[in-house]
């Protein structure tokens, strides 16, 4: 029943606007959030399945055919960022339950995540460009209001200067959507493809691709990832979270899906520009990891090291690269959304950002502890865990397509991320203990949870790659094989 | 020539509308920005017609009537804004 | 010496309501000439603001007693929902169905369920646009 | 008229990037309203401009203009509208709270 | 479920049960039940030394990503089991000593766990067979390495140490996995073993020499090769039974295993000689010259490590050569460097695991490891002194301890290279012996010292104050058992050459027909050649040395503090972090002015720039519409209004100038034939207007750009280009006519949606997704400015800052 | 409540007139009276005094006179904006009604600003003074008090029993 | 030229008509010396050139199309009321927020009634 795909966007939304009525109560509020949160993660995983029997399905809204209406198609790579996104969120939720507060629960808290993850689903399922803006722009929405939310001095700060960027950002979008129409004369993700290559991709179309590569870019922080340290280092711990599990994730599939499929012609300039710019990003986030002395600093660049790290495979182009890439996608929403929790926690426990501030917190919270530097082993791909898979098979692709300066790059930057995050684990749970046993902050169940259920899929991710083999494979194929997707659009 | 006299027209109001603009950028008080500004969407009422004319259209008749009002509801908004700083009162400010 | 807003507060009675029906109209005549679900909204929420602006927060308030926020959610639940109707017939999500009806008094009437998305449409407008000017307004 | 469009857009795009690299909040956040109007038209642009009759059906006879820009254009103009009240309740939020409407007074991190 | 795959499991088994049971055993027992582990594998491994001497090897193949040719594949063959019986056997005995050495108030739980853990990686480093598989391995004995070297966290130098280690061996694990996925884009495989068989087919591919030298940083990272040696000696924070185990009997000989195990592969490669053999010997030399001028013991043990590593290294490198050389009469003599080398690198286990005791001991019963507060202590001490005696004198490689042997190979197997003449051997040769028979000088000297400033001498009134006394019984028995082994390899060496020698270099050689022909007969006594020449050379001049030690140690100094490696590595730290910080705050100054420059100029430069050089500008005013005075007018409106913004000091002015562009555009939304538009312009406009108004409540006025002109300029300058780059684009987009709008399908509205607005249709039906997602957008808004104006920080929230 | 009744009428006839059907319908008239009771329903809170619309003549009497006095006073305006040189004194004056009531003082306020020369500035808060500026002061008194007798009658006829 | 003609160009004259006074009030907002004499020209002959225009579309259509446009009248009627309101309005918040009369102003009775207490202070606010 292909009405099934659109409910990862729908039924969040209803959620959301449902929990607006139910504002008082909170317990209430919670219940239904995480009902929905699981509901959905349910529906994708079914829906990945699905699609591996009956190939990729489509909706078309309101029955009207491609290329004229909107509509979303299904293919398998969406469904595995779906799926991620939604259980990632899920237990991002059950980590706010603890530590959100009241006064934002109060003031709309899921309602907002709820919109949130509505956006990024939609994001990933749209298979109309225009839609994909206005995706973009319910997810944003929503981040603006989750990156301000509790209204400190430095969080509005930020998320001022996050939302002006966006704002930009959005604007870029629509002036590479009129260009788009303007050469194409059409919105169908589909039929884009299939006019691009009618027409050889030429010259200026490649102009036009380049554009929408800036704009995925700002999104997914490739190069332009300014704004990104700052807004991502003042919102609630579960709030960061999900901005570095979904809000990049969401750039990079965008620019992942507008280079396979839209425009996979030219590519000397197109993967060229995208490897130079991955290859730019990883060394600057490499310097920016190295440079912090605050959690923050360190993780909100290591944010920017993984998505240079995935997009050398989009550089790279090649099945093995694609693939890697696919991991190292789902990896990397899983892993940094336990990274940010755990540092949120860590300074919610000691009132501390700058590591050397805090010590010793192993003594208090081995369990806490060793969850952190299960993290640090997964970001810095050290095996079995759920880095491995994605980062070896991303560097077998850049062997293929003999990108060494790129392979060079990302491999070297895991040993920065080793670092960066090794300076965090041997200042702030290692050394002298500083608060004792008696008076510590006690972390709350609900959080506890929460980086068990991560710490176990990172485990799953990355002992489990042959389960999910069968689905990046498929997705992959997708990637590979933009026919397959244009067909199951186009043709009937 | 109905059409070349109606051009005209239109050009005049164009005309008015820049000269107007002057009056917008230079004030010099606010409530000079504010008349010119009105001013100018009046003006813009008669292109809306003219140019209907000249589309051979009723599409537009209903910007008119918004125009107006909009026009309306500026002019208040900016002149409550100008004599009091807000716009929508509480009781027992002013 | 005080303010005398009577001039205003007289012709705002008489206008508003020009305002607000053109609003209804614009919502209906959307299908078939400029208007629709969102103008319509926003003229009527225009009209609306443009009473605050006249009056004052709390007399405006004392008359019109809605939560603004929720006539926006039921707006954008009306919105969805008329979507999520097609779900329960098993046609492509956001279908929409329409139809002549013969409707006492009202005679022959060509409806659709797109009327229900544009009212939620409005609805939202509506709501949103006041909660935005009422919220700042408010704001100390 | 395509092409002067376009220019005109260009000059307003200038504008409007000259605007939000200034340090004053308000002129920035104006800034982004003149972007905003420069996309609008530049996607009005894109579907050719004058070269049908207005998109009614049975009002006159002709070819139509291309209604599908003007719809795009329609459900932009809704969200930059709902993002520009975002942003400048922020802004003022963002001022009261940190005392200063300079981004050159907030840039955090380095200077404190 | 085979033997190999149990013997690796099994250490992770107990492992992860020990945090869950510890609790309920009394802490005594957990190293006992511990000590099960290491002695029943080492039993279970010694029944495979009958078939492995028969050349057997055992292999399988567990799935793990099949899908991405990851797979779990055993192999177990001579050279496997010298190392497993190594990490299973000195384990035991490792295990054994801790008990006794270890307070009961330490965390045992944590100790026994990373040891097993630690114990169970290097097994499965040792039988993979499976590159990835390995690399896994191998990165897990860097991270249990890691853990025991930061046992006693709390000391900053313990995490100083933990840190250097983990950062240099994982390093080297990064770099060595990148030669890995080489080696597979050449061979299609991940077989260690199918690589080497199909050899021919990949060495002359362009990536093989680089896939090499990556294979060796991590060989050499892990084995503390000069110059990443460095991370060695920091590593004796680690407690003294892991400094016996890891750092210097098993974990560092892992990248001697990887450099045995690659050599089928690599080793005709002259990179290959030439890196395994100088870069041997340089840590040889290095190793024991450093070595000579430390003052406490564990410091010296640990550089007499890397010294004895090198001497490994370079023995494994001068083996090399015969595969160069390909089977034949002539080549088999230089296997028997190789052979020496695994000769070696079991004696070295064997007297450095029991010196390393004795240094645990002389620690826990004395209190000090200096030399300078130690002295006199053979009679306190005097089993211990027994150990350190035997354990010294086969590290100097004196007879009658199995070092002695094994250094005599060495000496012989440089000499003999001197011989050849491939490689450019026949220039540079000469210099091998040399520096073999200095750094062995240097090593006579420390193993001097090591008993000598020990045992011998005065002892120290502070030290008798604590009235020291003989070891307990249960850390004497562990070093032992090592001596009697050093003592009994010496007796019979041969039986080892046979069973446990002979089979590993069949998997060192394996396209060598005969492994008989491999194993030469090791006998005390081979007349008086010039390798007992140059071991008679040592005694006397290390002696010498020894004796005048105080004369010569001030050269030492010589090489000032700052240009050592330790702080050549602080320097490289704090260097990339200070510069890393200069640079990454010079660009990210948190103003968002300075972003928004960044982002247009990367969009300047690289749209514009990509628009240039791909030609892609065309432009015609053919299709363009034509222009009426009114609406030149209306333009030029738009760009005054639009120009006076800038210019404007006022906020009210620049919004009612905006709302002019505002109105403008509606206008020109009307001429466009889009009734829709119009109106919803007119009103949003207004509205927005009017949200400026009621916001400027709480907002300053504007206060004019105190920038200055160059920036000014710049400004001016991007905004141009911007909109320039928009413009020229634009215009070429719109002379690009190929394909037919699919809007043409709308205009059949009526009969397809029942509407005759086609806008009104798009919105409502074709495109009523979009209008219902920005419906939501809008409530979005709305209710995010109400939560955002509703909630406020409360006081007491303290803004945490970076 | 009868005002109210009108007010509905007007509205579903401001419908009919909306549409813009081709020929009018009754049922487009009713659907204008639902929605006018809609509208009605929302606002009648803000009705609380009478509305009188039966003396359809009287106003129209009252538009024309609009009507004449926005011709008379633009073209004066016009008269001097045209001539070279401008000679006028501004300046403020007032001017007491007899009027009463928010309609009637609407009314005649909005007349007053029509009148050549003369805006309302103010009303006093008991809505019985106006504060008038003139473009040339002179002139507008003499002007406003002319015809103020006559506008006051005017209004008064349709507001008045 | 029949009388529809007639009457059809009747209507374009007015057009023309209101395009002409459009022009010349907008002038006056250049010309005359303070808001509130700019103000008579915005609220009288700026309001007087829309209407007039406004009638002439509306013959137009009536009589090219047999169009009768009630929009228009509506927005005629619109225009026509609210134009003075506007002016009130602007007038008064212009002298609240004390923007000062043209040189050689007469007489000013408001005056000391608003800024009785606060003779010769220079107050401004938000006023350029
Ligand atoms: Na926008
Ligand atoms: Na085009």
């Amino acid at each position: 029943m292909n009405n099934l795909i659109v409910l990862p966007l729908i039924i969040p939304i209803i959620t959301g606007i449902i929990l607006v009525f139910l504002r008082s109560s909170i317990m209430l509020q919670r219940v239904i959030s995480i009902i929905t949160m699981i509901t959905v993660s349910v529906i994708s995983f079914l829906l990945l399945d699905i699609v591996q029997t009956e190939g990729i399905i489509r909706l078309d809204f309101s029955g009207w055919l491609p290329p004229f209406g909107i509509l979303f198609v299904a293919d398998s790579f969406a469904l595995l960022l779906v799926l991620t996104a939604s259980v990632v969120t899920t237990i991002c939720l059950l980590y706010a339950f603890s530590t959100i507060g009241k006064d934002n629960e109060k003031m709309f808290f899921y309602p907002f995540v709820m919109f949130l993850i509505a956006g990024v689903n939609g994001s990933f399922l749209t298979g109309d460009i225009f839609n994909l803006f206005v995706c973009f722009e319910v997810m944003l929405l929503a981040s603006y209001v989750l990156v301000a939310m509790g209204g400190k001095k430095v969080q509005l700060r930020e998320s001022l200067k996050y939302v002006l960027i966006n704002v930009v950002a959005s604007w870029l979008f629509l002036v590479a959507l009129a260009f788009l129409y303007g050469t194409v004369k059409t919105l169908n993700m589909a039929h884009i493809a299939e006019r691009v290559a009618e027409a050889g991709q030429e010259p200026l179309l490649t102009t036009v691709a380049i554009l929408f590569l800036l704009v995925f870019g700002l999104k997914a922080g490739l190069l332009l990832f300014f704004w990104l340290p700052g807004s991502y280092s003042v919102p609630p711990a579960a709030v960061q979270a999900l901005f570095s599990a979904l809000l990049t994730k969401v750039g990079i599939y965008a620019l992942i899906r507008t280079f396979t499929l839209m425009f996979p012609l030219n590519q000397e300039i197109t993967h060229t520009l995208i490897g130079i710019m991955a290859g730019i990003t990883i060394i600057a986030g490499c310097l920016g990891a190295l440079s912090g002395r605050d959690v923050y600093t360190i993780g909100t660049y290591n944010v920017i090291i993984g998505v240079g790290f995935i997009l050398i495979g989009l550089a790279a182009g090649t099945e093995t690269a694609m693939t890697g890439a696919v991991y190292y996608l789902m990896h990397d929403m899983v892993a940094k959304a336990l990274l940010f929790l755990i540092i949120g926690m860590m300074v919610y426990l000691t009132d501390e950002t700058i590591i050397k501030n805090m010590s010793g917190l192993i003594r208090n919270y081995p369990l806490f502890g060793w969850i952190y530097f299960i993290v640090l082993l997964a970001l810095t791909g050290i095996p079995p865990l759920s880095g491995f898979v994605g980062k070896i098979l991303i560097g077998q692709g850049a062997l293929e397509a003999e990108s060494y300066i790129l392979l060079a790059i990302g491999f070297a930057s895991s040993i920065i991320v080793l670092y960066s995050l090794l300076r965090i684990f041997l200042a702030s749970f290692f050394g002298e203990t500083t608060i004792s046993f008696e008076d510590r902050k006690r972390i709350p169940k609900g959080a506890y949870s929460s980086f068990i259920l991560l710490a176990i899929s990172i485990v799953f991710i990355g002992v489990g790659a042959e389960s999910l083999a069968v689905y990046v494979k498929d997705a992959v194929n997708t990637l590979i094989n933009p026919s397959v997707y244009i067909d199951a659009v186009l043709k009937e | 020539m109905k059409e070349t006299i109606m051009l005209v027209a239109l050009t005049l109001f164009m005309i008015a509308i820049a000269i107007l603009l002057y009056r917008v950028i230079m004030g010099p008080s606010m409530p000079d920005r504010a008349i010119a500004l009105d001013t100018i969407g009046v003006n813009l009422i008669s292109a809306i017609a003219i140019v209907s004319i000249l589309l051979n259209t009723k599409a537009f008749l209903e910007a008119i009537l918004i125009l107006g009002i909009l026009a309306f509801i500026g002019t208040i908004a900016f002149s409550k804004y100008i004599e009091r700083g807000v716009i929508v009162e509480r009781k027992g400010d002013n | 010496m005080k303010i005398n807003d009577v001039i205003l507060r007289t012709v705002v009675k008489g206008v508003v309501f020009i305002i607000l029906t053109l609003g209804v109209y614009l919502f209906f005549s959307g299908h078939n000439a400029p208007g629709g679900g969102f103008i319509g909204g926003l003229v009527l929420g225009s009209g609306i603001v443009l009473l605050y602006i006249t009056y004052d927060l709390e007399t405006v308030h004392k008359k019109m007693p809605f939560d603004f926020k929720k006539v926006a959610a039921l707006g954008v639940l009306l919105a969805t929902g008329s979507a999520i109707g097609s779900l329960y017939f098993n046609a492509p999500f956001l279908s929409q169905t329409d139809g002549y009806f013969n409707i006492p008094i009202l005679g022959e009437k060509h409806l659709t369920t797109v009327t229900i998305f544009e009212a939620g449409v409005a609805l939202t407008v509506i709501g949103t646009l006041v909660t935005i000017i009422l919220s700042i307004s408010e704001d100390e | 008229m395509e092409s002067l469009i376009v220019v005109l857009v260009g000059i307003l795009v200038s504008v409007g990037t000259y605007l939000i690299l200034s340090r004053h909040m308000i002129r920035v956040i104006v800034g982004t309203a003149i972007l905003s109007h420069a996309v609008h038209l530049l996607i009005l642009a894109m579907g050719g401009l004058k070269k049908g009759i207005v998109p009614l059906l049975g009002q006159s006879e002709g070819e139509f203009t291309d209604a599908l820009p003007q719809a795009l254009i329609l459900t932009a103009i809704v969200i930059s509208f709902a993002t520009t009240a975002f942003l400048l309740v922020l802004a003022y939020r963002t001022y009261k709270t940190n005392g200063t409407a300079d981004f050159r007074e907030l840039r955090g991190v380095s200077d404190e | 479920m085979t033997f190999e795959l149990a013997i690796i499991l099994l250490p992770f088994i107990v492992a992860a049960c020990i945090p869950i049971f510890y609790r309920r055993l009394p802490k005594k027992v957990i190293g006992w039940v511990v000590l099960v582990v290491p002695l029943s594998l080492f039993l279970l491994l010694t029944t495979y030394i009958p078939r492995i001497a028969k050349n057997q090897t055992f292999s399988n193949n567990y799935e793990w990503i099949p899908s991405f040719n990851i797979n779990f594949t055993t192999y177990l063959d001579g050279l496997s089991l010298i190392f497993s019986l190594l990490i299973t056997g000195v384990g035991s005995l490792v295990i054994l000593y801790s008990i006794f050495y270890l307070s009961k108030k330490e965390s045992l739980h944590h100790f026994y766990c990373y040891l097993l853990l630690f114990m169970g990686a290097m097994l499965g480093v040792v039988f993979s067979d499976h590159l990835l598989v390995l690399y896994a391995f191998w990165e897990l004995t860097s991270v249990s390495s890691f853990l025991l070297i930061a046992f006693w966290h709390h000391r900053k130098a313990s995490r100083a140490g933990a840190r250097k280690s983990m950062t240099i061996t994982v390093s080297g694990g990064i770099a060595m996995l990148v030669g890995f996925l080489m080696l597979y884009s050449m061979s299609g495989t991940f077989s260690i073993q199918e690589i080497i068989s199909n050899i021919a087919g990949i060495s002359e591919h362009a990536l093989f020499i680089p896939a090499l030298v990556l294979v060796l940083l991590g060989a050499f990272t892990k084995s503390a090769q000069f110059p990443f040696h460095i991370w060695l000696p920091d590593a004796m924070e680690a407690p003294t039974p892991v400094s016996a185990y890891l750092h210097s009997a098993t974990m560092v000989k892992a990248g001697i295993y990887i450099v045995a195990r690659f050599t089928p592969i690599f080793g005709g490669e002259m990179t290959w000689f030439w890196a395994v053999t100088g870069v041997g010997l340089l840590t040889l030399f290095w190793g024991s010259f450093n070595a000579v001028k430390q003052v406490d013991l564990k410091a010296l043990l640990a550089f007499s490590t890397v010294s004895q590593l090198g001497l490994i290294m370079s023995l494994l490198g001068l083996g090399s050569i015969a595969v160069y050389l390909g089977y034949s009469q002539d080549s088999i003599i230089y296997t028997q460097a190789a052979f020496a080398a695994l000769f070696h690198l079991i004696n070295h286990s064997t007297f450095k695991g029991a010196l390393f005791m004795m240094v645990g001991i002389v620690d826990h019963e004395i209190g000090t490891r200096d030399i300078r507060r130690l002295g006199g202590l053979m009679p306190i001490l005097p089993f211990t002194f027994t150990v350190a005696l035997i354990g010294s004198l086969s590290m100097a490689g004196m007879p009658p301890f199995n070092g002695f042997l094994s250094k005599e190979m060495f000496f012989a197997a440089t000499l003999k290279i001197t011989q050849l003449d491939v490689f450019s051997i026949d220039s540079l040769g000469v210099v091998i012996p040399v520096i073999a028979w200095v750094a062995s000088i240097f090593t006579f000297v420390y193993c001097l010292i090591i008993v000598g400033k020990t045992f011998f001498g005065k002892i120290k009134p502070d030290i008798l104050d604590k009235n020291p006394h003989e070891a307990p019984i249960g850390m004497l028995i562990p070093p032992f058992i090592l001596i009697g082994l050093v003592v009994g390899i010496f007796v019979f060496p041969n039986l080892l050459g046979h069973y446990i020698l002979q089979p590993a270099m069949a998997s060192i050689y394996p396209t060598f027909p005969s492994t008989e022909e491999l194993t030469p007969h090791i006998s005390a006594w081979h007349g008086l050649n010039m390798e007992l020449w140059m071991t008679i050379g040592v005694v006397i001049l290390g002696g010498t040395l020894y004796y005048f030690l105080k004369r010569w140690k001030p050269i030492y100094r010589w090489i000032p503090q700052r240009f050592t490696l330790n702080s050549l590595y602080e320097t490289i730290i704090s260097f990339s972090e200070n510069v890393s910080e200069n640079l990454t705050k010079r660009y990210m100054t948190g103003n968002l002015t300075h972003y928004f420059s960044y982002i247009y100029m990367v969009f300047v430069i690289v749209v514009a720039g990509i628009f240039f050089l791909t030609d892609s500008f065309e432009w015609s005013l053919m299709s363009n519409s034509s222009v009426e005075s009114f609406e030149l007018i209306l333009v030029f409106v738009v760009i005054f209004a639009a120009v006076a913004i800038l210019f404007t000091t006022s906020r009210i002015a620049s919004v009612l100038l905006n709302g002019v562009l505002g109105y403008s555009v509606a206008f020109f939304f009307v001429i466009f034939r889009a009734p829709d538009l119009a109106l919803t312009q007119l009103v949003v406009e207004s509205v927005t207007t009017a949200l400026f108004l009621i916001c400027f409540k709480f907002l300053p006025d504007l206060t004019p750009e105190r920038t200055s002109k160059r920036v000014k300029f710049t400004n001016g300058v991007i905004s141009i280009l911007v909109g320039a780059t928009v413009t020229i684009v634009g215009l070429a987009v719109i002379n690009y006519e190929k394909f037919e709008t699919i809007s043409t399908y709308f205009e059949d509205a009526y009969n397809l949606a029942g509407g005759k607005n086609i806008v009104n249709t798009i919105l409502g039906d074709f495109r009523a997704f979009d209008t219902m997602l920005e419906v939501v957008v809008l409530f979005i808004a709305g209710l995010g400015v109400y939560t955002i104006i509703k909630l406020k920080a409360k006081k007491g929230d303290a803004d945490i800052e970076n | 409540m009868f005002g109210q009744f009108l007010l509905n009428l007007f509205i579903a006839l401001l419908w009919l007139l909306l549409v813009d059907a081709p020929t009018p319908e009754i049922t487009t008239f009713f659907s204008g009276f639902v929605v006018g009771i809609g509208i009605l329903y929302v606002m009648h809170r803000f009705f609380g005094t009478r509305f009188y619309l039966n003396r359809v003549i009287k106003l129209i009497n009252l538009i024309l006179l609009f009507i004449k006095e926005i011709l008379i006073s633009s073209f004066s305006v016009m008269k001097q904006i045209l001539t070279p040189k401008l000679n006028i004194t501004p300046g403020i004056f007032t001017y007491k009604t007899n009027l009463e009531g928010e309609w009637e003082v609407t009314a005649l306020a909005l007349l007053l600003t029509l009148t050549p020369g003369s805006v309302v500035m103010e009303v006093s808060e008991k809505g019985d003074v106006f504060y008038i500026h003139a473009m040339d002061i002179e002139q507008s008194k003499e002007e406003v008090i002319r015809s103020i007798g006559k506008y006051e009658k005017a209004i008064m006829e349709v507001t008045r029993e | 030229m029949n009388a529809k003609e007639i009457i059809e160009w009747g209507a374009i004259l007015l057009i023309l008509l209101g395009g002409i006074i459009s022009v010349i009030s907008a002038l006056g907002l250049i010309r005359l010396p303070d808001v509130y004499t700019r103000s008579h020209a915005a609220s009288k002959s700026s309001t007087l050139a829309v209407l007039v225009s406004l009638t002439g579309a509306f013959i137009y259509f009536w009589f090219h199309d047999g169009y009768v446009s009630i929009r228009l009248i509506l927005g005629i009627i619109f225009v026509f009321i609210t134009a003075p309101v506007a002016g009130h309005l602007i007038c008064r918040a212009a002298y609240r927020s004390r923007v000062p009369l043209a040189e050689g102003s007469g007489e000013d009775e408001l005056k000391p009634l608003l800024f009785a207490n606060e003779e010769n202070k220079e107050l401004k606010i938000d006023n350029n």
